[in-house]
C-alpha cells in the first residue's frame, strides 16, 4: 500500500487543474490534510497534469487529489490514471474532486467518466470534505492520527 | 510621492502604435476597426449614455456566455427580453489565460460533438465579425465580463465587436484570477487597455469602464474592497477614462454593504477631483453574494432576492444578478432568464428606499472611512516614482492583501473573520497599515471568537459555507 | 366615556357555564375536556411559553389544511421537519360560516372519491379526539387559523384538541370575512372565546390569543390597521387573555411597515398598561404580503424573501409564511415545506439589524402615532356603556372603516391609495376622525394623482396587482 | 339576444358564490360592467344559486355572472344552468370565473367542468378581465359603449 513508510507521515499531493484559479476549497484542503496527519504538497492553481506527476515523483507521495471547479476537468482529467502508470506511479491513490464539469449533470455519469479517467475514488460537488478524508485514511491505510 | 498623474498617460502615439500592431499581429484585425465600427452605433448602445439616463432603480445585468454563436445569440435574445438592461458577454478560462489554441481547440471539439466544453465564449476563436452579429438588433450595450490579467487582444476584439463596456483591472483580474502572472506587467497591461478604452469611444460617448469589486469573494474586508477600486480608478483616470462604474460584492452583512457603498462613491468622488480628474463619469456596481450559493433553488432565490433589495437600498447604478443555478454550474438560458425577471421584479419591491440606515451603518462607515484614508496615505505617500509603483510596491509589501488571492504575489497575511451579526472583521490585519485605534474597533466589533469546537478546516470551510 | 375595563369580563360562572352548554350541545365534547387535555401538555406545546424563549430570530408559521387526517398529518410531520416554529390548522369556509353539514358531506364525498373537496381542515367534522392524535408526537405548538365570526364551538374544539394559539377576533374576523353576520353578535361570541382561552389553560401557561391583522389586505390604511388591533387586544385583555399578539400584513411599503411594528408595539404596551392590564405579554406577528401574487414562482419566491427580510428589520416575533403556489391555489405540501425551509434560511440573512431607519421611517411612524392617539380618544371618548359597544358603534359609524370589507356593516367611506413610494395613503378619510393636519400630510405625501390614463377598473386591478 | 331592450342598458347580475368572501373582484367587475355600459346588479360575497336565479328574474338580467375564489366554486356552481333553465331563464348568458377550483388544476379540464355546468364561458384565473367585457358585448349584442 503505497511506497511511503507508514511511521512517516504518508504525502499528498494536491492542486487545482488547467486555467482553474479557485482556490479557496483548495487551502482548506491542505489544511484539513495536516489535521489529519498527513503531510500535503500544495501544488495551489493552474496546474497541469505533469505538474502532479512530478511533484508525486519527487516527494514519493501515497496520494494524488486533483481538483476542478471551474468545468475544465473533464478535459484537463482525461487519461490522468494511465499517465501516472506510464510514469511508473500506478500504485499512487488517484482522488478527484470539486465540479467536475460543465453544467448540470447526474453525478453518477461524473462518477463513470471520472473513474474511467483512472481516479479511484470520485467526489464530484460533495457539500463535505469528512467523507473524503475518511475514505483517504482508509486506502493509504494510514491509522496516525 | 507617487500620486495619480494624467502625466502618467500613454501619450506617446508611436509607442502605443507599436505596441498595437505586436498585440494586433496575426489577428486580422485592423487598428481602426473598433473605433470605426463604435462611431457608427446608436447611443444606446454605450453603457456610459445608458448611465446618464437611468431611471429611478439601478440597471440590472446577468452573466453568461455559451462556448457556439447560436446559443450565445440565444441567451442574448432571452435576457434582452428578460428585461436585462446591460447584456453580458462572458468570457471561457482557456481564453482568459491567452491560451487561444486551447479555446478554439475546445469550441471545434464541442460544436462537432454538440456539447458545450467552454465555460465561456471564446471570443478571440469567434472573431470580432461574427461577434458583432450577435448584436446587430441589440438596442442596449453589451458588456465584456472576463478575469484576464493580459486582456489586451481581448478588449480589442471586444472593442471591434461593439462591446462598450470593459470590466477588470490589473488588480482586481490578476491577484484573484491568476497564480503567477507578473503583477507589474498585467498592470502595465491595463495601462494599455485603459488608454485604449479612453481613445477608441467617439466624442461625448466614451468606453465605459467596470472595476472587478468581489476579488475573490471570500471574507474581502470592506477597506481591501475600496482600496483596490479606488486605484483601478485613478489608473484609469490617469489614462484618459472619463467613465468608470467602482463595484462591490455583498458581503453577507446589510450594514457593510450600505457602509461600503456610501464610502466608494464618496471618497472616488474627492479622490477624482483632488487629482484633477473632475470629468470623469463615476458609477457604482454591486454584485450579488458571490460566495457559495445554496444548492437548493427556494433558498438561492431568497439570497438573490435579498441582494437584490440591499442593492436598491444601497442607491447602486447596476446590480449584477446570480442565478439559483449558481451552486451547479453554468445556468441554463431559462434559469438565467428567470433571474433576470426576478431581480427586476425585487428591485422594486422598495423603490424611493436610498435613505435607509442605523447606527451600526454609521460606525460601519466611519471605521470604514478611516481605513481608507490611512491606506491610501501610505499609497500615495510610498516614495515609487509612479503611482502604478506605489501599488505594485504595496501589493508586494503586503499593504494591500486580498484573502483567498491564489496569485503568489499576495502577501495572504491578513487575517479576515465574520462577527455573529455577519459583518467582515480583521482579525490580523498583516501588513495593511491599520491604525492601533482602528484594530482596536475591528476587534471589539467581531466580539467573543466562538470555541474552536471543530478542527480548523471544517470551521473555515462552515465560515466560507455560511449562506450555502 | 367607555374605557377598557377588568368589570367587563363574564365573571358570572352559571351564566357562562350555561352559554357553554348551549354551545357544546351534541357536540360530545365534555366542557371539562380542554382544560383536562391542556394541563398534561408538555410546555413546549404552548405557543405562551414558546414565545418567552423565543431565540434571537422570529419564529415563523405557514398556513396549511387539507380535508382528511393522514394528508394534515403528513403536512404537519413536513412542515416540522422544514423548520415550522409554529404548526397551522387552517380550517375550511364552510366550518367558518358555520355550515358544519356542509363540511361533514364534503370531507365524506372527498374520502370516497379521494380528492380535496374542502380548502381547509373540518375540525367540528373530525372532532378534537382525532385531531388531538395529529399532534400526539408534536414538540412546537398549533396554531388555529379561520376566518370565522361565531367561532365559539371552534374554538373549544380546538383547545380540547391541544391547539393553544387562537386566531381571529370580533373585528378581524367580522368584517374581512363576512358579508352580513350581526357585528355586535360577533363582538359578543370573541368575548366568550376570549375567557375561554383565558380560563383554559394551566396555571403559569395561558392560551395564547392572536388578532388578524391584515383584515382584507388590500390598500387598508395603517390607521386602520393598528387600532383594530388595539380595540381586539383589549377587549381580549378585558376578559382576562394574558397573552396575545397584535399583527399585521406587508403594506408593500418597507417604511410604513417598520412604523407600524413600532407604533403598534408601543401604543400596545402603553394601553395596557394605562388600563391595568400589565400582566398581558404582548407579541407582534408580521403577516408576509396578504394580498395578489405573481403567478411566476421566481417572482413569488422574491416577495416572500423581501417579505422574510422586513419582519426580521421590524424586529417581530414571529412571521407567517407565504407559499409560491399563492396566486394558483391551495399549495401542495412540498411546496409549502419549500417556503418555511427558505423564509428560515432568509431569516438569517439580516441578523441584528433591528436598527434599521430612515426619514421616511420616521415620519411614517410619526402620523401614524398622530392617527392612532386621535382614533383611540374617539373611541374612549364616545358615550357608549362599554368598550364593546363603543367599539361596535364605531364601525357602524364609519370611524372604524376597513376597505374592500365584504360586510355590510363596514361604512367603506374611506378612499385609500397608493404613493409613488408603495406607501399606503389615505384620499379621503370618509367617517375616520383624522385631523385636518394629518389629512394635509397624508395628501402632500400621496403627492400628484397619475393621471386617469384608463378606465377606473383598469386602475383599481393594476393599483391591487402591484406585487402580483 | 336577451330579454332586455337594447335601447336601454342590459342588465348584468353579478356575485360571489358560496361561503366565499372575497370581495376585491367583485367590486372591480362591478365598476367595470357599468363603464362598459351596463346595468350591474351587485348581491357581493357570500351567495346562493338561488339568489342568482331571483335576482335575474327580478331584473330581467340579459346576464349572470359567478365568481367563485375560495374553491368551492365546484360544488357551489355545479348544474347551475339547469337551474336557470327550470326557472324560465334558459335565454339568460351565464359566466363563471374567478379561482374556480381548490388548488392547482389545468385549466381545460376546469373549463371543461364548468362548460358542463351550463356556463356559456369559463375565466379559470384570467389576469385581466378586458377579454371578458369584449366577450359580453359581443353575446349581449350590445355595442353602446
Ligand atoms: C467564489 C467563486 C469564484 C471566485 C474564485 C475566487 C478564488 N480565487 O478562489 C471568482 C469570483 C474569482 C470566480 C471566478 C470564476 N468562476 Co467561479 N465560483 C465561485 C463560487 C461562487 C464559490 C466557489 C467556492 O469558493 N466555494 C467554496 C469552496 C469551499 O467549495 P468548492 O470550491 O465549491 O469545493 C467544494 C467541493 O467541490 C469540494 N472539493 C473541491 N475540490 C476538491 C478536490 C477533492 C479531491 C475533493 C475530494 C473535494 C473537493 O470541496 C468543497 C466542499 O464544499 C462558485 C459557485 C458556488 N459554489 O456557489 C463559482 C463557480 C465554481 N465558478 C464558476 C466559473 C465558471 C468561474 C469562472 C471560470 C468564470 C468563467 N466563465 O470564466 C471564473 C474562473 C476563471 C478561471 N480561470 O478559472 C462556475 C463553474 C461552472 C461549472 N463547473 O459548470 C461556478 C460553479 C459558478 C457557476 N454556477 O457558473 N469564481
Ligand atoms: C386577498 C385574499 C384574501 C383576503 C380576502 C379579502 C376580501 N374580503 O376580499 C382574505 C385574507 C380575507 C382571504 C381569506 C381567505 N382566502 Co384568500 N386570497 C386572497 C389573495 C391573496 C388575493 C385575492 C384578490 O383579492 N386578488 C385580487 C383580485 C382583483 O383578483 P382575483 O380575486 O384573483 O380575481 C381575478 C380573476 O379570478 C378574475 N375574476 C374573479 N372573479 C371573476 C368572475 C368573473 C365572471 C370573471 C369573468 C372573472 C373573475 O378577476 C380578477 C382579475 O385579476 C388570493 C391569492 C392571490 N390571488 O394571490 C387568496 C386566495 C384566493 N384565498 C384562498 C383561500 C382558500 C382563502 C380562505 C378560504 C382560506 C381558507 N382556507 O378558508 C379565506 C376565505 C374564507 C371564505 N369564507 O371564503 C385561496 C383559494 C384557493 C383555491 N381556489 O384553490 C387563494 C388562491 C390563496 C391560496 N393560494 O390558497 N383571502
Amino acid at each position: 500500500m503505497g511506497r511511503a513508510a507508514v511511521t512517516r507521515r504518508p504525502v499528498v499531493v494536491l492542486g487545482v487543474i488547467g486555467h482553474d484559479i479557485h482556490v479557496v476549497a483548495n487551502r482548506i484542503l491542505a489544511i484539513g490534510l495536516a489535521e489529519h496527519g498527513f503531510h500535503a504538497v500544495n501544488l495551489g492553481t493552474n496546474t497541469e497534469v505533469d505538474d502532479f506527476l512530478d511533484a508525486a515523483r519527487e516527494t514519493g507521495a501515497a496520494a494524488v487529489l486533483v481538483s476542478s471547479i471551474n468545468g475544465e476537468g473533464e478535459q484537463a482529467c482525461a487519461g490522468f490514471g494511465a499517465r501516472l502508470a506510464e510514469a511508473g506511479l500506478a500504485e499512487v491513490v488517484r482522488y478527484a474532486g470539486g465540479n467536475l464539469v460543465i453544467g448540470h449533470r447526474p453525478s453518477a455519469e461524473v462518477e463513470r467518466i471520472f473513474t474511467g479517467y483512472g481516479f479511484h475514488r470520485v467526489f464530484h460537488r460533495p457539500s463535505d470534505l469528512t467523507g473524503m478524508f475518511t475514505a483517504l485514511r482508509h486506502d493509504l491505510g494510514h491509522v496516525a492520527a | 510621492m507617487s500620486l495619480p498623474d494624467r502625466d502618467a498617460r500613454l501619450t506617446d502615439p508611436a509607442a502605443l502604435a507599436a505596441e498595437r500592431d505586436a498585440v494586433l499581429g496575426g489577428s486580422g484585425l485592423e487598428p481602426a476597426a473598433a473605433r470605426d465600427h463604435l462611431a457608427g452605433l446608436p447611443e444606446r448602445r454605450f453603457a456610459s449614455y445608458a448611465y446618464r439616463n437611468r431611471p429611478g432603480r439601478p440597471y440590472l445585468q446577468p452573466r453568461g456566455g455559451f462556448p457556439s454563436l447560436a446559443k450565445q445569440r440565444l441567451l442574448t435574445e432571452a435576457l434582452a427580453e428578460a428585461g436585462a438592461d446591460f447584456i453580458p458577454l462572458t468570457v471561457d478560462s482557456h481564453t482568459r489565460h491567452n491560451d487561444y489554441p486551447a479555446a478554439a481547440r475546445l469550441l471545434a471539439r464541442g460544436l462537432a460533438e454538440d456539447r458545450d466544453l467552454l465555460n465561456g465564449y471564446p471570443l478571440i476563436s469567434h472573431g470580432h465579425l461574427a461577434t458583432r452579429e450577435l448584436y446587430r438588433q441589440l438596442d442596449r450595450p453589451v458588456s465584456l465580463r472576463h478575469g484576464t490579467p493580459d486582456a489586451r487582444l481581448l478588449v480589442e476584439t471586444a472593442l471591434a465587436a461593439g462591446i462598450t463596456e470593459i470590466e477588470g483591472g490589473g488588480l482586481s483580474y490578476t491577484l484573484p484570477y491568476s497564480d503567477r502572472y507578473p503583477l507589474d506587467r498585467a498592470l502595465g497591461h491595463w495601462q494599455y487597455v485603459d488608454r485604449l478604452c479612453a481613445l477608441t469611444g467617439p466624442a461625448g460617448l466614451p468606453v465605459h469602464r467596470e472595476s472587478f469589486g468581489p476579488l475573490t469573494a471570500t471574507l474581502v474586508p470592506p477597506v481591501i474592497t475600496v482600496v483596490v477600486q479606488l486605484c483601478e480608478l485613478l489608473l484609469a483616470a490617469e489614462q484618459g477614462v472619463t467613465s468608470f462604474a467602482v463595484s462591490f460584492g455583498q458581503t453577507g452583512s446589510l450594514e457593510q454593504d450600505l457602509a461600503i457603498a456610501r464610502v466608494l462613491r464618496a471618497t472616488g468622488s474627492a479622490l477624482l477631483s483632488r487629482f484633477g480628474f473632475a470629468e470623469v463619469e463615476l458609477r457604482l456596481v454591486y454584485h450579488q453574494w458571490m460566495g457559495a450559493f445554496p444548492d437548493e433553488p427556494a433558498l438561492a432565490w431568497q439570497l438573490i432576492a435579498v441582494g437584490a433589495l440591499i442593492g436598491r437600498l444601497a442607491g447602486v447604478d447596476k446590480v449584477v444578478v446570480k442565478t439559483p443555478d449558481e451552486a451547479t454550474g453554468l445556468p441554463s438560458v431559462a434559469s438565467n432568464a428567470a433571474a433576470v425577471r426576478a431581480v427586476r421584479y425585487a428591485l422594486e419591491l422598495a423603490p424611493h428606499s436610498e435613505g435607509i440606515t442605523s447606527e451600526v451603518v454609521e460606525e460601519e462607515a466611519d471605521l470604514l472611512a478611516s481605513e481608507v484614508n490611512q491606506l491610501l496615505a501610505h499609497l500615495f505617500e510610498h516614495p515609487a516614482p509612479t503611482f502604478l509603483q506605489s501599488v505594485y510596491r504595496c501589493v508586494l509589501s503586503g499593504a494591500i492583501d486580498v484573502p483567498f488571492a491564489p496569485h503568489r504575489d499576495n502577501r495572504a497575511a491578513l487575517v479576515p473573520d465574520r462577527a455573529a451579526g455577519r459583518q467582515i472583521r480583521i482579525l490580523d490585519p498583516g501588513a495593511v497599515p491599520i491604525s492601533e485605534e482602528d484594530q482596536r474597533r475591528e476587534r471589539k466589533l467581531l466580539g467573543s471568537r466562538l470555541p474552536a469546537d471543530q478542527p480548523l478546516w471544517q470551521r473555515l470551510l462552515r465560515d466560507v459555507r455560511l449562506l450555502a
